[in-house]
Order: C-alpha cells, then structure tokens, then sequence
C-alpha cells in the first residue's frame, strides 16, 4: 500500500540510534511487523511536523516584535478542520487495510499451533492434521522460517497477552475464547516475546522464545519432539528419573514416555530449552538444579514449589536427568 | 425583563420544551450515536450468528445494508443542519445556537461518514 | 564418600608437611640481617607456601597485625614456629601490619573479567543458586553467598580455599565434595580458573 | 418600590395576596445581613460549612495532597526500575505501587480536582451567590476525603488493591485475588464515584439554573460550557463503571459468574463496561483543563477568545464522541477487525474537535500582545505536550500500530502525554493563576518559572523516551528487566529526570507555603482577566449584589460593573428573607425566575459522608457490626435530609432589587429539585442499561449455552402481570398529583396506599416467578444476570413504594399540599422512569430467551 518509505530509514535510525534488540517492534523480522514499522514510521515524521507547526504557531506570537491583525478564519477552518480532516481522511483507509495478515485466512497444511497461557508460563502444542494435540513443548515455539503459522491462542486462568515484536502485535489470551493469529518470520533467529497483559504477580517473568529455522530443521525438530523421551543411559540419569516419578514431578509435568500431566510446562525436551520458568533463567544443568530447588525464591508466586527437601546427589540426579531431555 | 437585555430567545414554559431546546444542538450526535451503536452491535450479532462464515451474497447484502444505514444518518444529520440554518440565519441572536448546532452536525456527520472506511476496507469477521 | 573426602584433606597436610621442611636457613639469612619491609619477609619467606597453594590465603584476611606474629612465633598445624633469631619483633611487626592491610592474593592462572562474564552470561547457573555481589538478578539461595569468597576458609564447608582446589572444585564439584548439591556444568579448566580468579575479587563487605 | 411585574406570572402564584418581603424597612442594612447569613462557622465547625467556595478550596487541597502521595510512589517505582534486576521493591510491593499510582491518580486526584475547580470558581464565575446543592457538595467532598485517605492508607497495611488501576478480572475475581485488596480498591471508587455523581448533579444544576441574570447559554463564561458537558460525561459515565464495580462485588462476595468463564461469564463483560467509563473519563480530566486554560487565556493574550462558538461545539463534539472510543482499549482482544475499525475511524474523528481547540487557543494568543507571565508558561507547555499526546493518540487509536505498542511503555507515555500535559500543566497554571483569589496574595514569578521549567524538562526527558523503550518491547506493569534488551539506558534517563519533574513540583509546594507570609498583595483583578470570578471576594456571600450580564466579557466589557456590584445596585443586594439566598434563573436565557432559600451550615452532610465512609470502609474490613452502625447513621442522616427538604415557604414574592420581585418557591419544572431529579434519572437510566447490556452481551459472548441447557425459558404471564401492577402504580401517583392540586387528601392517601401495595405485589410475583423458573444466581452467567436485572428493578419498585410512604407521611402531616407539592411531583418522576423501564426489563427477559433459541 503505498510508495514504500524506505528513503526514511536513515532519517529514523539517526532520531532512534540503535533499534535493534531481542525484542524490538523497531527491528521486524515478519512481513505483520514490517508494514506496522512502516505505518509507524508514516506516522512519527506526521506527528512531528504537526509538533513542529504548533511548536512555531504558539511562539511566534510570543517572540515577534510586534503584533499584527490574524486571519481567524485560517486558523479555525484550516488549523482546526482542514488539517485533521485531510491527514487522517488519507491516514485512516490507510491504516485499515493494515495488518490485516495476521488474521488472514490459512490452508489447510499450514502449521497451527495452540498456545495457552497460565500464570506465568506458555502452553505450546502443535496441531496434528487432524486437529488433535500432538507435539508439546513450552515456553517455546519452534516454527519454519516464510511460512505463515496459525496461532490459536487460549488462556487457562487469568488474561494473558502474547507478543513477539519482531515478528508481529500481540493478541490477548482471553478465558474462554479462543483467539487466532497468524505469525510469520521472514529470516531465521531467535525472537524473544513476553506477556504484554498484566497477569499477576510475576506477570513480570513471563518472556518467551520464537525460534525460526529453515524448514528442514523445523521438520527435524518437530519429528524429534513428537517422539517419547529418551531412556536415561546412566545410573545417575536413572536415579534423575526414579525421582522424577517418585517425587511427583510427574503430576503436573509432562515427559513423553514417562508421565502425561499438562498442569505444568511439558518437560520432554526441556534440556533443549534456551530458558527456564518462562525466561526467568537460562537453561543448563546448573540452572535447572538452582530452578527445581527455590523456584519460589527465585520466581516467587509461580505454581512450582521449591524442592528443599532434596539431598544434593538427589538435586544432581534429577538436574542431570532433566537436562538429557533433549 | 425590561431591565435587563435579554435574547429575543423566550424561555420555554413546558418541562419538555426546555430539555428539547437545552439538546436539539446535539442532534446530530444523537444520531451518530444511535448510528454507531447500530452498526457496532448488528456486526457483533451477525458474526456470533456466523456471517463470518457465511456466503460472499449474505456478507455483500449485510454490507448494503450497513452502507445504507451510513448514508441515511448522515442524511438526516445535514438536514437537520440545513433546516437549523434556514431556522437561524436571520436572527443575529441566535449566532451562537445556529454555529453551535451546524457544527456539530457537521462533526458528527464527518463522524457518521468515516464509518464508510471500515465497512469498505475491512473484511467482515476477520 | 565423606570419608575419602577426609583422606584427600589428610594427604594434603602430609604433603604440605614434607615440603615445609625444604625450607633452609639460609633463605633468612641477608646481606646486612635486617629485613626491608614486611612485603619482603612476604616474598621471601611465608611466600613459599602460603603463595604456590601449599599454606593457606593469608593475604587479605584482615587479622589484627598481632594475630600474624603470634602465628609466626608459635606455629600452626604444618606450618613450623619461627624464633626471634629468624625474624626480630620489628620485622614481625611490619610483616603482620603488610598482611592486614595486603590485598587478597589473586594468584590464580585466570581472568577475573573473563570468569565475570562467564558468571554473569547466566549459562552456568551459578548465580540461580548463590547470590554473588555483582549479579542483581538472580540471587539465589540454595548455596551460599559468595560475597568473601576471597576471605572464606573452606569451599563448600570442607576443602581449603585454595585457588587450585576452587577451580578444580568449579570444574568438578561432586568429585571433591561428594555431598554437594552443585552439579558439574561442564566448565573447562580454563573457565573453572577464570571463574576462580573472579571470585577471589569478591571481598567480605565490611574486608580490609 | 414599585414592581413592574412578577416574574412568570403562574396561576398557582396567588398574587392577590401576595405581600413581597421588603427586608430593606428595618433593622441593619443589607450588606450586613448578607454577612450575618453567610457567616463562616468557627472552629471546627467548619466541617459543617457547606458554601461551595469553602468546600472548593478543602477539596483542591485535598486531591492536591493525593498528587503527592501517588507521585511519591511513581518515584519509587522509577527508582526500581532505573537499573536491571534491581531488587529495591519486590513484585508484590511494585504491582501494589503502579496499582495504586494509577487508581490515586485516575480517581483520588484527576476527577476529584478538577470537579473541586469547578466547585470553587462557578458559582463566581456565573455570578451566582452558590449553586443550588450546597450540602451535596459538601456530602461528595467529605466521602472522598476521608474515603480517600482510608484507600491511600491500605498501602501502610500492604493491603492496597494490586490488579492494575483497570482490574481486570479474572485476575481481580475472587479465584485469584482472594485478599481483601482488590475489595479496597472497590471501596475506593466507591468514594469516588459517591463524589463525583454529587458534583456532577450541582453542577448541571448549577450551570444551568443559577447564572447571573442574562447570562444566556452564549455568554456564559467558557469553563462552564466545558464544565457542563464534562458534568454530563460523568452522569452517563460513571454508572457503566458503577455496574461493572456492582457485578465484579456481587461475584466476589456471592458467586454471581459475571466474568468467570466457567460458568458462562465473559471477561470481556468487565472490559466493555470499565472502558465506556474508562475512555471518557481521560476526556472527563482533559475538558476541564482545557476550560481552565480557555478562561486563562484572554487574560494573557489581551484579547478576547478567538472561536468561542467553535469551542463550546468542541466540547461538545468531545463528550459525545469520547463515548465511541471505549473499544479503543481492547484493540487486541480479538474482536473482529471491523467491530475494532468502526472505533478507530471513531477516534479520528474526535481529532477534529481537538485540532479546533488547539488552534483557537494558537489564534487567540496571535490576535492580541502576549504577556508571558507564569500560568502562561505552563499554558505553553500544555499546548506542546498535549500536541504530541495527541498525536500518539491517532496512533494508538489505529487498530493494527496498537497491536505492537498497546500496553507497552509507549502507550505509557502516550497517556502521560495526554494527562501530564492536558490536565497537570493547565491545572498547575490554574494554581498560579487563581491562588490570588482565595489568598489575596501572588506568588512567586521567579520560583514559578523554575518550577515550570524544571517541571517541561524533567517531564519531557523522562518520558519521551520512554516511547522507544516500549517500541523496543518494554511491556508496562514489570517490575525489573533483563539487561540485554537494550532498555537500560532508557530507563536511566526516564528515572533521572522524574526526579527534575518533582523537584519542579516541589518548588511550587515551597511557594505555595512561602506565598501566604511574603506574597506581594493581589488586589483587585491582578491578571486583568475579563470574567467575573474577580468581582467576588470569595468570603461568603461572593458578590455583593448580582449583576446583570450582557457580554461575554462582562468586566472588559459593561463599563461600571464593579462599581455597581459594590454599590448593591445588582440583584438581591439584601437577604430578605435573612438566611443564604441565591437566583434562579432561566436555563437558556438566564432570565431570573426565582429566589431559593440555600441551606446554612449543618451537620448533616459531614455526618453522613463519615457514616457512609465509616460504613463502606468498615464492611470492607469484614467488621459487621461497626458496619451496620455506621449505615444506620448514615440512614438517619440521608432521611433526615430529604426531610428538611421542601421547606414551608410563604407564598410571597420576594424583593429582588432593580425593582423586581420574585417568589421564593416552586413546585414544577422550574425549581432546582426537578432539575436534580432528571439528572439523576439519566445516571439511574445509564445504570439499568449497563446491567441489560451485561445480559445481553453474555449472550453474544456463549451464544451455544446461553440460556443454559436444560432450563425452563420465562414465559410472559408473570411479566405481564408485574407490568400491569407497575403501571396501575405510576397512574395512581399521576392522579394522586392531580387530586392533591385539588386539596382532595383522602383520596389522595388512598392512591399512594394502594401504589405501595402494587409495588410490593410486583416484587412478590417477580421473586416467585424467578424461583418457579429454576434460575439460580450462582451457577450461570444467564442467572446471575436475570437476577441482577430483576433485582434492580425490585429496588426501583422498592425505593418508589417508599416515596410513596414517605408523601404519605408529609401529607398526613401537612407538609404537602396543593402548592407545596413538590416533594410529590419529584416522586412521581421517579415513577415515571421506573414504570416504563420496569416493563421494558421484563418484555426483553421474557422475550430474549425464545428469540436466541
């Protein structure tokens, strides 16, 4: 829509210096962020012209010499009428044909996945065919890089709100209603998002990652995902899983093979994960280690309890068999 | 009042005739209202009743019918402008009332017609 | 387990013991006998061991300068008692006020920036269980602060704060002490020294 | 004394004997007599002052102070939030922090203050001795400071609401927020909005029914047009967040699932309601500033306002359009795109008002020889912050850009823009402008322009980069940040100079206590301002006589006014009837039509402000019995109210001065009472349309289990016969008005016994009916809604069979009669909203049902 404002860029930048980030709306990576960046851009150098004509009108009576007969009728019609008539009758048909990809309609073998927010962490679940749940995962959504994947977005609690900036706007996740949005990366890379609705007390700590790869890896990395976990190759690791199901990790997380409940993040690859407790820490064994044993110091309200009780080999174990989950 | 210079305009005795006179300047805002409320809950109704997935005759007729709409408000709205014109236009006095309630008509009719951008460009039920 | 971790401690003494009487008289002995400065009887003389990770940290401990002597004069553990003939009270009395005042020895083959970095990237875990001065978010609670590693006396409450063992115990934890809850993240040599140099920058809050 | 004629000649008005009250023919002169009537009380009896000035000054400082305290926590926050993963509040003290920010902000100190504004400079500016409801005032103001001060309080306690100023539920439901927070942050808004309502009714009342004599509609000082629309805003605003509180307090403390989507409710409920509120309460702030900045204006300029017409159609057009705007807020909900696009093309168009306001304040300052004194520096730089809040505005307001920046720090700066820049810089001109008129002393010009520089460049450095922190993808309501976001430096600069903008603030809080002492005196007019508010002494009475008006720019303009107003040679010179007085007045031609007697001082008012207070606080504690006492108090003191209203008047007319007599009473359309009525109808009327629009959107939000399965659908025979009780009621209030004008009182009684039982038969066959159906409260949405609906209802009947007892009771004791009958005709509107309303409720629950299924 429109001549493409590129020539604008530079002027941008200089006004913003580095725009960049994990995380920025200023640095799209998707075609939804792109033409908002550039709706945005028509509208900053708008809106500062604007600011600069009021700017000038309002001091020029203050610092001028003298004072001299003003046309009333100029100032009301054209300040006052024209001037917002004009520029938004161009603006507004504009902006709504805007956007409009994120709610486009999808084919039928497209990527759909559900996405579901609790407090304070991401449900993922890619769709089967047939609709049904296949694939798990949390906190992080893999998707193939320039294809347009829907997003069917629910709530469990409490409203959340789901944005990756780079790639498009956010979509709230409403109890009760299923929202759709589709998303699309146009390069591969990492694209961080975060719970943009106020959800709580650590509404806070509740990022999480897009990650776009090719559509090779994708399909590499979705077959993977889809299969049961891996058995533990050492005693170490077995003891990590006999603790995992004797501690009752099982009731509220999912481990392919090993236990089926949804009350907390899927953890069948959960070694794999760039993050923990919803961009609360990196992954690693380490972190996974400090995460299992004060999750409630560290991320204080989340449904996980802390597990203190544990001996340190113990809270070696279960850290070591975690993070063989790949 | 002899004393006193008053508006050749009479204050109404009636209890109705008073509020009418304090509103009639907002007349084409009521519209506006009355219009928007419409269109905004007969496109609520429709989707929840799955026009969204109705056929391209069902979807271009709801269209009409809201462009209809659209056009009959403002309408009424200028004409309402221009009765209140002709009403006023002679009597100095009632400068104040006639700008008043032209303007507002005029606004509220700007509002009434930018409706027609949507109705136009957006998809219905996306 | 507990009990290998005690013999590797008693090994260690014995060897510390034999080494400690290579120490000759001649060392002492000057051009002029007299010592220049307490930094001096340092280099020269406690440097052999409590520098090259045989005796324990002693710089930076922030003892009262007498505390030094009476260690010097009375002996410790391994380390042997020395005379006045060895060392007169003057030179005594510079050495103890040198070591309270001297920094923390960072003798340790590493970068404390890069061991910073390495703490601070997150990747290791570290700070999701300690709460260490230079990280604000997160502090953790599971281990113990490390606030004054540079100053403590034992690593996980039972190895010597050495910079050798630290790094070894960085790389390895569950080898050293068999009890802990500190998993082996997978630092190389390299890191587990630049890490170890790091933490000995971090002095106890109210330190020297 | 010859009168010329009475003032509307009535055939009720018996002039034949009517004998007009002289006060002049004895005893002390009237300038006496009006200082006698308008006495201040001592001591602290001042709580029971009620004159309007004395109120206006109490509650400015009183929502100046909540300023503070919420600026104090933004300041906190800021200081959490200048580094990464700083740890100086923990999340549940921040999210009580920006909760609390924003709802003192919003409620404590916006509405509140600019309300007090208009409560302390309109009845001078029209030119009035008081508005008509000087105790409602006083009521309003009294509940929101000490109701205030309670909520503000709950933060020492770490009980402070903590959902975020818009508590969305579910989060603030009772699953998840289970504490008494969130009950707080209710009970606050109760305050407020007990507050704002009673404002909001005197001052339509006011504006439109005591002007100066010939203030018509188009020479009434600009503040009140503005004033007017926004007092309007709030009487149709305010119920839409009055029911959402209702519907959100009926699920926390009964089950009823308004909003729990298990049970049928829908989150979004709250979210409509909040925001048909929300949205035009930031037009609700912004209006009165800009009235205040269009009253200051002239005097600055040295010129007369350039598109006054264009203005008072501005406002206009914003009140009304504001309404369109609510879905604003939920652009990201996941409504349909066109639902969302009729909003956003709605929202443009309210920029055309506002670019009609910006540049007739840019032409006014051109068309005359700018003095640059104080106030109009901050009038400046309102004008430049508000151009850009305005312009991120049209941003916002486009559906798909709101997708990236919506509740991000962008839209935090937006509304700063907007709120900071359109209300705060206007008000802190209002502060320099008008302190001289309540303390007769200037302050300072020199720390004034450190304040307000320090003030623009703190502001502007603090917040306008915040917004590229949020289109960086800062979310707002975070309490720390990683620090490779890229958001630190932002931060720093945002925290840093939040600390200038205060250090402004603080030296204008300097000044303000400084001035009192070594502020040079004001004397008359100091600004040469062109409006009226400067004639009044503002010490009780105001004016010493009312003086006609003939322009717009009545001290520019009517050569001699202040002489003659100091001379008595205006209106009511004197107190005949030697208690406070003030003229009513035509509402479009502000001709004067009456003389009304204006209560003095009393303790009613305080006393029911601090029971009402004492009783929503102490219920909200959980404290029962305090609470029932505290309602009790509060009952006694509202029914003695009304009971002290209508009071025996003699059937005189009473001298005016300027040779014009007028009456002191009247039973129609023309007294006050009527006025208060009808506006509180249109509040009551917005009221039952939020709770049908609940009922009715639940079903668009579960069309498939709405009405639930398995449930018996209403039929029509039970509606039919309440609605023929009901109607059979209203009738006999209509004939009882007719007999009581023929002194019939028998039969008169008659009809109200009757309605009174036809009142209470509706509500027996309305609760059968609902228990015969099955529907229960609790375990549907659609229930809870039918409930709530026929609840409201059963209430209406219930308050109107009480009206009924109640003329009852003054009939039997001589209290009504044929021409002091106003107490009745004020029932028999509430009657003639509450029959056909009634009927209405019931056709679309009896009907609904069968349409959707």
């Amino acid at each position: 829509m429109g001549r493409d404002p590129r020539w604008l860029l530079p002027l941008i930048a200089l006004s913003l210096g580095g725009c960049g980030g994990p995380q920025s709306a200023l640095d799209p990576a998707g075609p939804s962020a792109a033409s908002l960046h550039r709706l945005g851009i028509i509208m900053y150098v708008g809106a500062a012209l604007v600011t600069l004509l009021v700017t000038v009108l309002m001091l020029v009576p203050i610092l001028r010499p003298r004072e001299r007969p003003v046309n009333r009728r100029l100032f009301l019609w054209g300040g006052g009428v024209a001037l917002p008539l004009l520029t938004l009758t161009a603006l507004v048909p504009y902006v709504m044909t805007v956007g409009h990809e994120t709610r486009a309609a999808t084919t039928s073998n497209q990527v759909s996945v559900d996405v579901t927010g609790y407090v304070y962490w991401w449900d993922v679940a890619y769709r089967r065919p047939d609709g049904s749940r296949g694939a798990a995962s949390a906190n992080e959504l893999h998707i193939p890089v320039g294809e347009p994947i829907e997003l069917f977005l629910h709530a469990n609690d409490v409203i959340h709100s789901l944005w990756v900036p780079s790639l498009a706007g956010k979509t709230d996740m409403i109890p009760g209603r299923v929202n759709r949005m589709v998303i699309q990366a146009d390069r591969p890379g990492i694209y961080r998002g975060q719970c943009a609705e106020y959800c709580g007390l650590q509404h806070t700590l509740m990022a999480f990652d897009v990650i776009a790869l090719p559509r090779a890896e994708f399909d590499t990395w979705l077959a993977g995902a889809a299969q049961p976990a891996r058995e533990p190759a050492t005693p170490e690791l077995r003891q990590g899983r006999d603790l995992f199901v004797r501690l009752g990790c099982g009731v509220c997380h999912a481990v392919r093979g090993v236990s089926e409940a949804r009350l907390g993040p899927d953890l069948t690859q959960v070694g794999s994960r760039r993050t923990l407790g919803a961009g609360t820490l990196p992954g690693g064994v380490g972190n996974i280690a400090g995460w299992t044993a004060s999750a409630q110091h560290l991320k204080p309200g989340n449904a996980m309890p802390s597990y203190d009780q544990l001996e340190g080999p113990q809270l070696r174990a279960l850290a070591a068999y975690l993070e063989s989950l790949q | 009042m002899s004393s006193l210079e008053l508006d050749n305009e009479i204050e109404p005795r009636s209890e109705m005739g008073t509020l009418h006179r304090l509103l009639d300047p907002a007349f084409g805002f009521f519209v506006w209202a009355a219009h928007f409320l419409v269109v905004y809950i007969m496109t609520a109704v429709a989707c929840v009743l799955g026009l969204g997935a109705a056929g391209e005759g069902v979807r271009t007729t709801f269209l009409t019918v809201l462009l209809a709409l659209t056009v009959a408000a403002a309408a009424i709205v200028l004409l309402h402008a221009v009765w209140r014109y002709r009403q006023h236009r002679d009597l100095p006095e009632q400068r104040f009332r006639m700008v008043v309630t032209i303007g507002n008509d005029g606004i509220a009719t700007v509002g009434i017609v930018w409706q027609l951008f949507p109705i136009l460009l957006v998809p219905v039920c996306a | 387990m507990r009990q290998r971790g005690r013999l590797h401690g008693q090994a260690l003494c014995v060897a510390a013991f034999s080494l400690l009487s290579t120490i000759p008289g001649p060392v002492i002995a000057q051009s002029d006998g007299r010592w220049k400065s307490g930094e001096e009887v340092y280099v020269k003389v406690c440097g052999r061991c409590h520098e090259s990770g045989v005796g324990r940290v002693i710089k930076g401990r922030a003892f009262p300068p007498q505390a030094y002597g009476a260690f010097v004069r009375h002996g410790h553990l391994a380390m042997p008692s020395f005379r006045s003939s060895e060392i007169d009270d003057r030179a005594l009395q510079a050495l103890g006020e040198f070591l309270a005042r001297a920094p923390i020895s960072t003798q340790v083959d590493g970068d404390a920036e890069r061991g910073f970095a390495l703490v601070a990237s997150g990747a290791y875990g570290c700070a999701a269980c300690h709460a260490i001065p230079d990280i604000r978010f997160p502090k953790g609670n599971v281990g113990p602060p490390l606030i004054g590693m540079a100053g403590r006396s034992l690593i996980a409450g039972q190895l010597p704060n050495r910079p050798d063992v630290l790094a070894a115990f960085l790389r390895n934890p569950p080898a050293l002490a068999p009890q802990t809850g500190m998993p082996n993240v997978g630092l190389s040599l390299e890191q587990a020294r630049d890490i170890a140099a790091y933490l000995y920058t971090l002095e106890a809050p109210n330190g020297p | 004394m010859t009168l010329t004629r009475d003032a509307y000649g009535k055939e009720t008005l018996p002039l034949g004997s009517a004998r007009v009250l002289h006060p002049q023919s004895s005893g002390p002169d009237g300038l006496e007599r009006l200082a006698v009537a308008w006495a201040l009380p001592r001591r602290f009896a001042f709580v029971t002052e009620v004159n309007n000035t004395h109120i206006g000054v109490l509650y400015i400082a009183t929502g100046f102070l909540f300023f503070l305290g919420a600026g104090v926590l933004a300041l906190l926050m800021r200081i959490q939030l200048a580094y990464p993963g700083l740890a100086f509040l923990d999340a549940d003290t921040y999210n009580q922090f920006f909760t609390m920010h924003g709802t003192v902000m919003m409620f404590l100190f916006a509405v509140p203050i600019v309300e007090a504004f208009a409560v302390l400079l309109l009845p001078s500016l029209l030119g009035t001795r008081d508005m008509p409801f000087p105790r409602l005032s006083a009521l309003g103001y009294w509940a929101y400071a000490i109701g205030g001060t309670l909520v503000f309080s709950s933060l020492f306690f770490g009980i402070a609401p903590d959902g975020g100023w818009f508590m969305y539920p579910p989060l603030t439901g009772p699953k998840f927020s289970p504490g008494i927070n969130t009950d707080v942050w209710v009970l606050g808004l109760g305050f407020v909005e007990i507050s704002a309502v009673a404002a909001a009714v005197e001052l339509i009342v006011g504006i439109l029914k005591t002007r100066a004599p010939g203030m018509t509609l188009g020479r009434m000082p600009i503040f009140a047009w503005y004033m007017l629309v926004t007092a309007g805003m709030i009487m149709i605003g305010m119920p839409a967040v009055i029911a959402a509180d209702i519907l959100l307090e009926l699920e926390r403390a009964f089950g009823m699932p308004f909003y729990d989507a298990t049970k049928g409710g829908d989150p979004l409920l709250w979210q409509h309601l909040f925001w048909l509120f929300g949205h035009p309460e930031v037009y609700i702030i912004f209006l009165p500033a800009a009235g205040m900045v269009s009253m200051m204006l002239p005097s600055f300029a040295r010129a007369k306002l350039v598109g006054y017409n264009w203005l008072a159609l501005a406002a206009i057009s914003v009140g009304f359009l504001s309404f369109g705007l609510w879905v604003h807020h939920m652009f990201t909900t996941g409504l349909p795109l066109l639902s969302l696009a009729f909003f956003s093309a709605a929202s443009s168009a309210i920029a055309i008002p506002m670019g009609i306001q910006v540049f007739a304040w840019i032409a006014t300052l051109w068309d005359g020889k700018p003095v640059l004194r104080v106030p109009l520096l901050f009038i400046l730089g309102f004008l430049f912050i508000f151009t850009i809040g305005g312009l991120t505005g049209v941003m916002v307001a486009s559906v798909p850009y709101d997708w990236q920046v919506h509740d991000t720090y962008f839209v935090v700066a937006h509304f700063h823009y907007v709120l900071i820049g359109g209300m705060v810089f206007p008000l802190f001109a209002a502060f320099y402008y008008w302190t001289p008129l309540i303390t007769g002393r200037m302050l300072s010009e020199r720390l004034g322009r450190w304040a307000f520089w320090l003030m623009f460049v703190g502001f502007n450095a603090a917040f306008l980069p915040m917004h590229i922190t949020g289109l960086r993808g800062m979310p707002r309501r975070i309490y720390t940040y990683s620090g490779e976001l890229g958001w630190n430096w932002l931060n720093v600069i945002s925290s840093a100079f939040s600390f200038v903008f205060a250090a402004g603030v603080l030296i204008f809080v300097v000044d303000i206590i400084r001035h009192r002492r070594v502020g040079r005196k004001a004397g008359y007019n100091p600004w040469q301002a062109p409006s009226l508010e400067w004639l009044s002494n503002q010490v009780g009475h105001g004016f010493r006589s009312i003086m006609p008006i003939r322009s717009r720019y009545p001290v520019w303009e009517q050569p001699g006014l202040k002489e003659d107003e100091v001379a008595g040679r205006g209106f009511l010179p004197d107190a005949p009837t030697r208690e406070r007085e003030a003229l009513v007045t035509g509402p479009i031609t502000g001709e004067p039509e009456q003389i009304i007697r204006l209560p003095g001082p009393g303790w009613t008012a305080f006393l029911a402000a601090t029971a009402t207070a004492a009783g929503l606080a102490a219920g909200t504690l959980g404290l029962t019995t305090i609470a029932m006492i505290a309602g009790a108090v509060a009952a006694v003191a509202y029914l003695y109210w009304l009971w002290s209203t209508d009071r025996a008047l003699p059937r005189q007319l009473a001298d005016a001065g300027r040779g014009v007599a007028l009456p002191l009473y009247s039973n129609d359309s023309q007294s006050v009472g009527w006025w208060g009525m009808v506006v509180l109808l249109i509040s009551d009327a917005a009221v039952v349309a939020s709770f049908a629009f609940a009922y009715l959107f639940l079903w668009t939000a579960r069309p498939a289990i709405w009405p639930p399965a398995g449930l018996q659908l209403p039929g029509f025979l039970e509606p039919a016969l309440i609605s023929a009780a009901v109607a059979v009621a209203w009738v006999l209030f209509e004939v009882a008005d007719r007999l009581n004008q023929r002194d019939r009182r028998l039969a008169t009684s008659f009809c109200f016994i009757v309605s009174v039982v036809l009142a209470g038969g509706a509500i027996v066959i309305g609760w059968s009916w609902l228990h015969g159906l099955g529907i229960e409260a609790t375990r549907h949405s659609y229930g809870a809604a039918v409930w709530t609906l026929l609840g409201t209802m059963a209430l209406h009947l219930a308050i109107g069979a009480g009206m009924a007892l109640w003329c009852l009771l003054r009939l039997g004791l001589g209290m009504i009669d044929s021409w002091r009958c106003l107490t009745l005709r004020i029932c028999l509107l509430w009657w003639r909203f509450t029959a056909p309303v009634t009927a209405l409720v019931l056709l679309m629950i009896a009907g609904f049902p069968h349409v959707v299924s």
